[in-house]
Parts: structure tokens; C-alpha cells; sequence
């Protein structure tokens, strides 16, 4: 196997975000908080976000171990939902939960998002990918109830 | 048990490979999984589909020939599996789904008959969940408690902590002869004895432990014996329970239904004799046939011979892999055999796991079914490297190979 | 549901027989006995063959890809047995090693959470030992009744006697939906629909219904419904259970062990969600695929067109049958189908299995694993002769002529 | 398959005693009684026997129904054990045992007997023939629970 393939799913992006990831720690002004676990690899996350009265998603934060890629997915995830709308995060959320899973759904993605595509042949790893955005979602909707990816 | 035994075989991986149709078919795959699930020879497959394709019917109430012919495959192979593990007669083994299953019986007939509030179970930290959960869901029920035997940092049970432990309260020992996630192994022989002193039941999960070692019931004198076909190259969905035979006698039933009775009204039904009691509806008579025909071929090769082959090839894996920078192998006890879990600095296991399946090496990556011992080492997840009678020196290469390109990677 | 149907396949029995390598191995053979147990066409062998030879591994839990591949087959197979009987979801079926673990599963999770002292089950007295025994198991553990729908001289059950039974103590109906010893089809449809007028919990025992006509659970409305797939052209080892999505979630587990968990310490152990919190341990994971894969060979033919077929069939040997001085056929309910018990003036059944079995026909001869029902025939067994899709008239002409010399030799 | 063969196992004696059984019914001098039962094919029988105080079987009947092999088997057996010792009727029942089970083993047999050994193709059918013969042998040991053939 050519070191091409290989670094189709561990694109350097990917790495750079696992080693060092953003918005990584506490969050003294969040407002609202989920906790998300993949009980298969052991992936453990929180999510702090903070939204405003008007709907925006000021910031997220997170918290936890993982993978590189659940690690990089949050990292990513924090930078790109920053000022929008509750609507649009989910929008964002489902376009990348598509784009995942079935083939060919990318267009729509930020280019930021397109370098999870490789993880649709890992269909384990697909939990990885999207278990940040789950607890996410989880938080604005302010479930109680913790995530899991099963 | 690892003693070094007279070899009468040579045993040789290379040609035993090609018995197995699953590495002509993925030439590129290194398959180093076989503690989850070990590939099947086409012998196996073979009886399956003879099984099927020669003489298919089903069993015990036939008259005709053909439900003779499948009944006698099928009892046939208890006797083979009795011979296997050494127990006194083909009566004493109970056919199950796999050895989860053998140990949910075990809980759910002689422990709902047995136990009451305030006696005490027996297990270890590095039981897998198969012997955990069960006793949790009869302590949930009955009140009893479950105390565990730590393990050391070398991986293997505490056994002073264990003597301490084995107190009247206990009724029952329930033990792994090969941790899943270590590949170590407690000193089962002078467990059972302690505890049958003190009159204490006793299990032993031989699950790892019956693919790499030889075993004998009898001689180890346990109560229960179990373990999974398809971890030792049989089929999936068959599983054995050896038992006693006083003790199969005086347990209840588990499921009801065809084949388990002698006889049935609406008033009063009376129980078949084990091991018919405990084999409820139609059972799985390909599993059955294709298990016994695993270790026919396992008795061709000879185990003793597999054993110490296997013996050797995990020396040289575990000197390989310490000789990369950055591993670290959990556990060192001296007993470890055939499985290696190991971590790599600043990689997670799932990582590993892919970039290594990337390059066609198979591991597996998690908790293994054992997230005490994970929690023990510290640790989320490791990833493990396990041995079948099919991997050679070119397994192990390849891996290393793997890993250090994952260490490439993540660099 | 045996209106007639509009056929879409033209089915061909002579041409379906041929995917059945037994019958080309035992050219001489004339398989009778398909309500005990199905032969198996090429097409599910192979399914087998596939699963063990190209992308076999434990499944759920690995990274690789042939852990994934395999996870895949036996994830569609959850999906076509869904399709098959019309669930809503794929996580309505649970995979068990036959109908008889299936309804042992059901009484030993939902009958102990919700039954106690002074409720009743209500069953029929034409069922199968797997639909009478678990109910008794449970009936001398929590004190609950067990009540008997009585069969009629005709052989179906007695609509009067149910209705009355039917009172505010039954928690539970569970009733057949077609007798393995009598091929009649008491009325489900409307008994369910009864029974849930009142609140009544319904299991259906599709057993052998499941092969001979269409199901649909939702249509049915039943709150579990079971079945074997060895019976359905599938391998051994491997049975279902529907049962709807609310009702699996509010059951506590059966089994405890891998796979069923969340996340375990030795304190507290959470449970995954329904299906995976009843399949402890390593599945059958080849059962499953192969099971799948006899849908599929059901499908291509078309079961419409099968059962059309075979209602024919059924009517040619009832005629021929009939036509032989001495023959008496149990039940004579316009319900039945694919099933015929009999009896020949002084031959005990176990004769005639044997001498038909000497002119190469398969009968069951025997109580069928329904006690009750010979009692309530005055007999001790009965012999019975069931059909497959691949049966022909020319197999019923083989089984009068192999009667007629029971005959003549008891003369 | 030809009429011989299939008249190997269902040989004239089995049927003319299967017909007309000798020593079936009651007897009240009897002083030994066993209950036997075949639960896969339903046959029953009750084996009564008269021991005098020398230990000589004096009579034996047998009561029940059964398949031909079964009632056949009984009938000749009431006949064979007649005036034997219990020692005897034992040997005869060990030998009786090993002939239907084992190829080659017919020798020892009485004639009467030998008409048996056909059931050996019929592993299932074994248990039709040696039940009387398990009855009588509970009953001889003055056993009080009920034989089965399983
Ligand atoms: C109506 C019915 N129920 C239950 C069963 C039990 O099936 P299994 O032995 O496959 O569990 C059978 C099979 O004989 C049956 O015909
Ligand atoms: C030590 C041990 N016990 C029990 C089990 C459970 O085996 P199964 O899943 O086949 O029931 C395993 C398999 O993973 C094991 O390794």
C-alpha cells in the first residue's frame, strides 16, 4: 500500500489538529454542556458551548481523550460553528454526518470537513468522526442524557 | 501447563497455512486477530458442508437413516470434544451457543439453585466480561457478593490476596485460565485445589487457554470447563460446557422445550437426563459436527506440537516488538502466551488499529471485552497482537514493519 | 392468509430441487420430514462457505476491514429477516440459536419482570414442547397459572373456550400460528386482536408458519413473534425473535457477557440497546449470514409462488392418502396445510417409519415434540409426512406406494 | 430395494408375535413388577414376573402397548425366560444387548433371538427391542423407579 493511501484518512491536517488540538479545556462562560462517549474505543468527550439570547454559538469548547481523529474532529468542529446560528450547526452537523456515510455527498462540505471523508471505508471510525458533533448537538439541544456513538 | 513437551509432530505453520482458504483469498492480509475469532481450515468447512449437503436431518427423534446418520455426527463430536479436554464421558458435555453462553447456565441453574444472600463469588480483575457480567446480574438478584482478585502489575492474579479472599462465604471460584487481554495465566491448578479444599465450586473459563495449551478436566478437576468452537477453529454459534457429570445431574434446567424432556403434560413434565436436559430445541448440529471436525484436524497436527510453535513464534514477537522505541507490552509475568497487548507512545489504539489494517495487518484495538483490566493499567483502550497455528516469523515482520510506519505517521 | 395470491413467479419444484445438493447425493431418497428440519439449497451452503473462506472475524468490535465486511453480512442478514416478516426496524430482530431459546428468552425477561402470583398465560393444547415447557418453568417459579386452550375433533383450537378463557388475569397469549403435529392454522389474526382489546401481551410461534405463507408482523400486530431458521431452508444455530422496538427496551437482558454491554465495572454494568443487550457473547455469526442468504434463495423464487404451490401439493397428498384403506388423518380443519399426521389400521407409527425409511421415504414417526396433542388423540404417536418447496407428486405417489407395502407386509 | 431386504428386520416370527402376543396380561402370582417407557415413541410396558424361592423364574407376562419390535420382543422373551435362574436371564439379556448393537455378536443368541439382530441398521429401533428385556431386569432387581430408554 502506497504512502499515498495511507494518508488519505491521516491527512496532515487531521494530525496537526490530534497533537494540537483548539479550544481544548474548561469554559467558565458556557451555557450549555453534554458529555459524549464511543464505549467501543474508549473515545470520552465534553462539550462546553456558549450560546447568546439571540441563538449564536459564541464559542465551544472541549474536553476528554480520544483518537487523532475524534480529537481532530473536535478541534475542527469548535473553529468552524463559532459565530453561527443554532440552524446552521445542525445543518453542518447533518451535511458532514451524510458526507461520512455515503458516497459523494461532500460538495457541500467546508474544506475544513472534506478531509473526514476518508473515515466512509472505516465504517467504526465513522463514530470517531462524528462523536464530537454529536455531543454537540446534544448540549444546544440541552439533553441530559449522555452520548454514545453504539 | 507450558512445560516443554516431547514434540512426536514437526509442526509447520507455512504448510498448516494453506489450509486455511481465507489467506489464499486475501494474499495480503496478516491476520494477527485470532484471540477474537481463529479462520477455519477447509476441514471445517468441509464437514459444515457435508453436513448439509450428505446427510442433513434433525437429530435424536428420526427414525430414518439420514436423522441417524446426522445424530450420530452429531454425537459423535461430544465424544470428540470429551477426548479433547480430558473430561470421564461424552455425558459430561453440554453443547452451547459459545462459552458466554456456558457461563449464563452455569449462573442461572447451579447458581439460582445454590446461592442465596450473603455467599460469596470468586473471580478475578482480569476476567472477561463473559465471567463478569453474569455473576453481576445473579448478585443484582440474589443478593450474594462478588469479590475480585486483583491482579499485579505483572498481570497476574494477587495470590495472596486470593488465599485471603477464599473465606467460607465463598461457594464458588470462577476463574480465566488465559487472560483475553494479556495472555497471562493464572495458576489455575493450585487455585482449583485450594478452593476444592475448602469445598468450593469451581469454573475455569478456558476459552484462550484450551487453543494453546493442552487441557485436561479431569486431572485439573474443576466442576465446570468452558469454552468457544470458533476461537479454536470451529464453526461460529457453538459453544461447550463441561460439567461434572454429579453436578449436570443435580443442576435444574435452563431452557425449555423439545429434546430436554422425558416426557410433557400440562401438570407435570419430567427432565432428559444431562447432557439432553440442558440442549434445549434443535441445536446446532453443523456447529457440532464442524467443531468436532476442528479438532480432528488440530489432533492431526498434533497440539503439543502447535503449542510449542506458538511458544516460540511469541517469544520472538515479544523481543520484536520491545525493540521498537516508544512500545510498551502490558504484563510480564512470566506465564504470558500467544497474545501481546502493547500501546504505542502518543498513538490511540483505534489509530493504530487502522493505519496498521491499512497495510493488511489485522489487530485488534479496544478493551477486549475486559474494561476492568483497561481500568487497571490506566488506560483506555490497548492494542493486541494474537497468535493462530497459522502465523509465522513473516506475521510478526510485517507487523513491525506496520508500526513503525504508524510511528512515521504520527511522527 | 392463504387467499389466493397473485402469482407473479411461475414456480418449478423439479427445477428448485436441484439447488438441494442432498438430494443429489441421496438420489433415492424422498425427503418427507421438512416441519422437523429443511434440507439446505447450494445457495445458503455457500453463504457458509463464503463467510468462513473470504472476509471472516469477529464482528462488532474490530477496525479491520474483514471485521468490518463481516459485520456488514451479519448486520444484512438482521436486515433481510426484517423485510422478510414486514418489522418496522432491523433492531426489532434478535438473533437466537432457535424458536425455543426465543420464547425461553421472552419468559425468562419479560415474564419474570411482569408476571406474578395469580396471573395467567394462556396457551393451546396444540403446541409445540417449546411453547408449553418455559411456561411451566415459569409458572412453578412465580406462581402463575397456566391456562389451556383446548383443540377441537377437527384440530383447530376452540374460539368459545379462548374467548372465555381470555379473562382480566391473562397477561400473555402465546399460540402457534400452524401446528407442527396437525398442519392446522389457528386464527391469529383474530385472537390477537382480542387479546389486545384487553391488554393482553401476544407471542406468536411462527415456526412453522413462517415457511408456508406470508407474514407480516406488523399487519399481525403480535408483541413478539419467533421462529427457527434451520426449518426456513437456513442453517442450524441460528432462530429470531421479533419482538416490537417498545417492549425489547423495557426488558431487562437475558444473557450477560460481551457485546450486550455499554460499559462494565465490577459495580455497576450499563447495557447497550436492544438488539445487541440480548446477543451475549460471540453470535452465530455464519447462522446469521446464512439464514440471510435462504431469504434471498426464498425471495428469487418467490414465496407466493411457493406457498401456491405447495397448497396444491398438500391437496394432491391428502387425496392420495385418503385413497388408501385404513388411513386415518388427524385434523381435519380447513386451516391445514403442508403438514399430515396419520395413523395405519394396526401398524404403530415406529413401523412405519421404519419401512418407509427401508423404501428410502423420510417421516417423522413419533409425538412431534407435541405430547399433548397425542394425548388428546388417544394415541401414543402418529406418523407424519410434511412438505418442502422441494417436493413433488411424484414423492407423494413414492410414499403411498411405500405404505401400501407397510401394508402388505403387516397384512 | 427388494422385498428380502425389507424383510430382514420385519421377519415372520416378530410379526406373528407382534400379532398375537404370547403371555400378555395380567398375573397374579407375580412377585416382581417393573414399568417400562420409551418416551420417543410412546411404548409402555409392564413386565410381571414369578421368582420362586430357589430364584427361578416360574412365569413371566408382560401388559402394555408398543411397535412390533417392541411387543415381539416382549412376547419371545416371556417364553425364553421361562424356568431359567436369575443368572440366567441376565446372561441371556447382556448377550441379547451386545448382539443387536454390535456386528457379530449373534452367536451365543437362541434362535428365537437371532430374528433381532436386523434392528443394528436401526440405531433408534434398538431401544424397541431391549425395552422388555430393561423391564424385566428392574423388575428381577425388585427396582421401583421407571425404566426408560433414552
Ligand atoms: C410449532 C413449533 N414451535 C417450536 C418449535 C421448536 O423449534 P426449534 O427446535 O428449532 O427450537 C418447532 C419445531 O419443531 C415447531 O414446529
Ligand atoms: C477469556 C474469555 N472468556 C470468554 C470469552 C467469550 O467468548 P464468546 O464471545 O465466544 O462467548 C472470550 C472471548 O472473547 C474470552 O477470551
Amino acid at each position: 500500500m502506497s504512502d499515498n493511501d495511507l494518508r488519505q484518512l491521516y491527512q496532515d491536517m487531521i494530525l496537526e489538529h490530534a497533537r494540537k488540538p483548539r479550544n481544548f479545556g474548561e469554559h467558565e462562560d458556557a451555557n450549555r454542556h453534554a458529555h459524549g462517549h464511543n464505549p467501543l474505543c474508549g473515545d470520552d468527550i465534553t462539550v462546553h458551548a456558549e450560546v447568546d439570547d439571540k441563538g449564536i454559538i459564541k464559542t465551544v469548547k472541549f474536553e476528554g481523550q480520544g483518537c487523532a481523529i475524534s480529537t481532530a474532529a473536535a478541534s475542527i468542529m469548535t473553529g468552524l460553528v463559532k459565530g453561527k446560528t443554532l440552524a446552521e450547526a445542525n445543518e453542518l452537523f447533518t451535511n458532514f454526518q451524510h458526507a461520512v456515510k455515503d458516497e459523494g455527498m461532500e460538495q457541500k462540505l467546508p474544506t475544513k470537513l472534506k478531509v473526514f471523508v476518508g473515515v466512509k471505508d472505516y465504517p467504526m471510525r465513522v463514530k470517531c468522526a462524528t462523536l464530537a458533533w454529536h455531543t454537540l448537538h446534544a448540549a444546544l439541544e440541552n439533553k441530559q442524557e449522555q452520548v454514545t456513538t453504539e | 501447563m507450558n512445560a516443554v513437551l516431547e514434540t512426536k509432530h514437526i509442526f509447520d505453520a507455512e504448510q498448516a497455512k494453506k489450509d486455511f482458504p481465507i489467506f489464499a483469498n486475501n494474499p495480503n492480509i496478516t491476520f494477527l486477530d485470532s484471540a477474537a475469532s481463529a479462520q477455519k481450515p477447509q476441514q471445517v468447512i468441509d464437514a459444515v458442508n457435508n453436513c448439509y449437503s450428505n446427510a442433513y436431518a434433525n437429530i435424536h427423534r428420526g427414525v430414518y437413516k439420514l436423522s441417524q446418520d446426522a445424530t450420530a455426527a452429531y454425537e459423535g463430536s461430544r465424544e470428540k470434544v470429551a477426548e479433547f479436554i480430558g473430561a470421564n464421558s461424552e455425558r459430561e458435555i453440554v453443547f452451547t451457543r459459545n462459552a458466554t453462553e456456558s457461563i449464563n447456565l452455569i449462573a442461572q441453574t447451579w447458581g439460582r439453585q445454590n446461592l442465596k444472600a450473603g455467599d460469596a463469588i470468586l473471580i478475578s480483575e482480569m476476567e472477561h466480561h463473559a465471567n463478569i457480567v453474569p455473576w453481576q446480574m445473579l448478585r443484582d438478584e440474589l443478593g450474594i457478593d462478588l469479590r475480585i482478585i486483583p491482579i499485579t502489575d505483572s498481570g497476574n492474579i494477587d495470590f495472596d490476596v486470593f488465599i485471603n479472599l477464599l473465606d467460607e462465604d465463598v461457594k464458588l471460584l470462577s476463574i480465566t485460565q488465559m487472560s483475553n487481554a494479556l495472555g497471562t495465566c493464572p495458576p489455575v491448578f493450585d487455585m482449583v485445589k485450594m478452593a476444592k479444599e475448602k469445598g468450593v465450586v469451581t469454573l475455569v473459563d478456558g476459552c484462550q487457554a484450551v487453543v494453546h495449551m493442552p487441557v485436561n478436566v479431569t486431572e485439573l478437576d474443576c466442576d465446570f470447563y468452558v469454552f468457544s468452537g470458533h476461537k479454536l477453529y470451529g464453526p461460529t454459534g457453538i459453544g461447550v460446557l463441561y460439567g461434572k457429570l454429579e453436578m449436570l445431574e443435580a443442576m435444574p434446567p435452563y431452557q425449555g422445550g423439545g429434546d430436554m424432556i422425558r416426557s410433557v403434560t400440562f401438570e407435570k413434565t419430567t427432565y432428559a437426563p444431562p447432557p439432553a436436559k440442558f440442549e434445549a430445541g434443535t441445536p446446532h448440529i453443523a456447529g457440532a459436527v464442524g467443531l468436532g471436525a476442528a479438532i480432528d484436524y488440530i489432533n492431526s497436527l498434533g497440539l503439543e506440537a502447535i503449542c510449542n510453535y506458538e511458544k516460540e513464534l511469541f517469544d520472538y514477537a515479544t523481543k520484536a516488538l520491545l525493540a521498537i522505541d516508544g512500545i510498551t507490552i502490558y504484563g510480564h509475568d512470566i506465564s504470558r502466551d500467544a497474545i501481546i497487548s502493547f500501546s504505542v507512545a502518543n498513538v490511540h489504539p483505534h489509530d493504530i488499529g487502522t493505519i496498521l489494517d491499512q497495510q493488511g495487518v489485522c489487530v485488534r484495538a479496544g478493551h477486549h471485552c475486559a474494561q476492568p483490566v483497561m481500568k487497571r493499567l490506566g488506560v483506555p483502550a490497548t492494542t493486541r497482537m494474537s497468535l493462530g497455528l497459522y502465523n509465522t516469523k513473516a506475521d510478526i515482520d510485517h507487523l513491525v514493519v506496520a508500526i513503525r510506519k504508524v510511528q512515521e505517521i504520527f511522527g
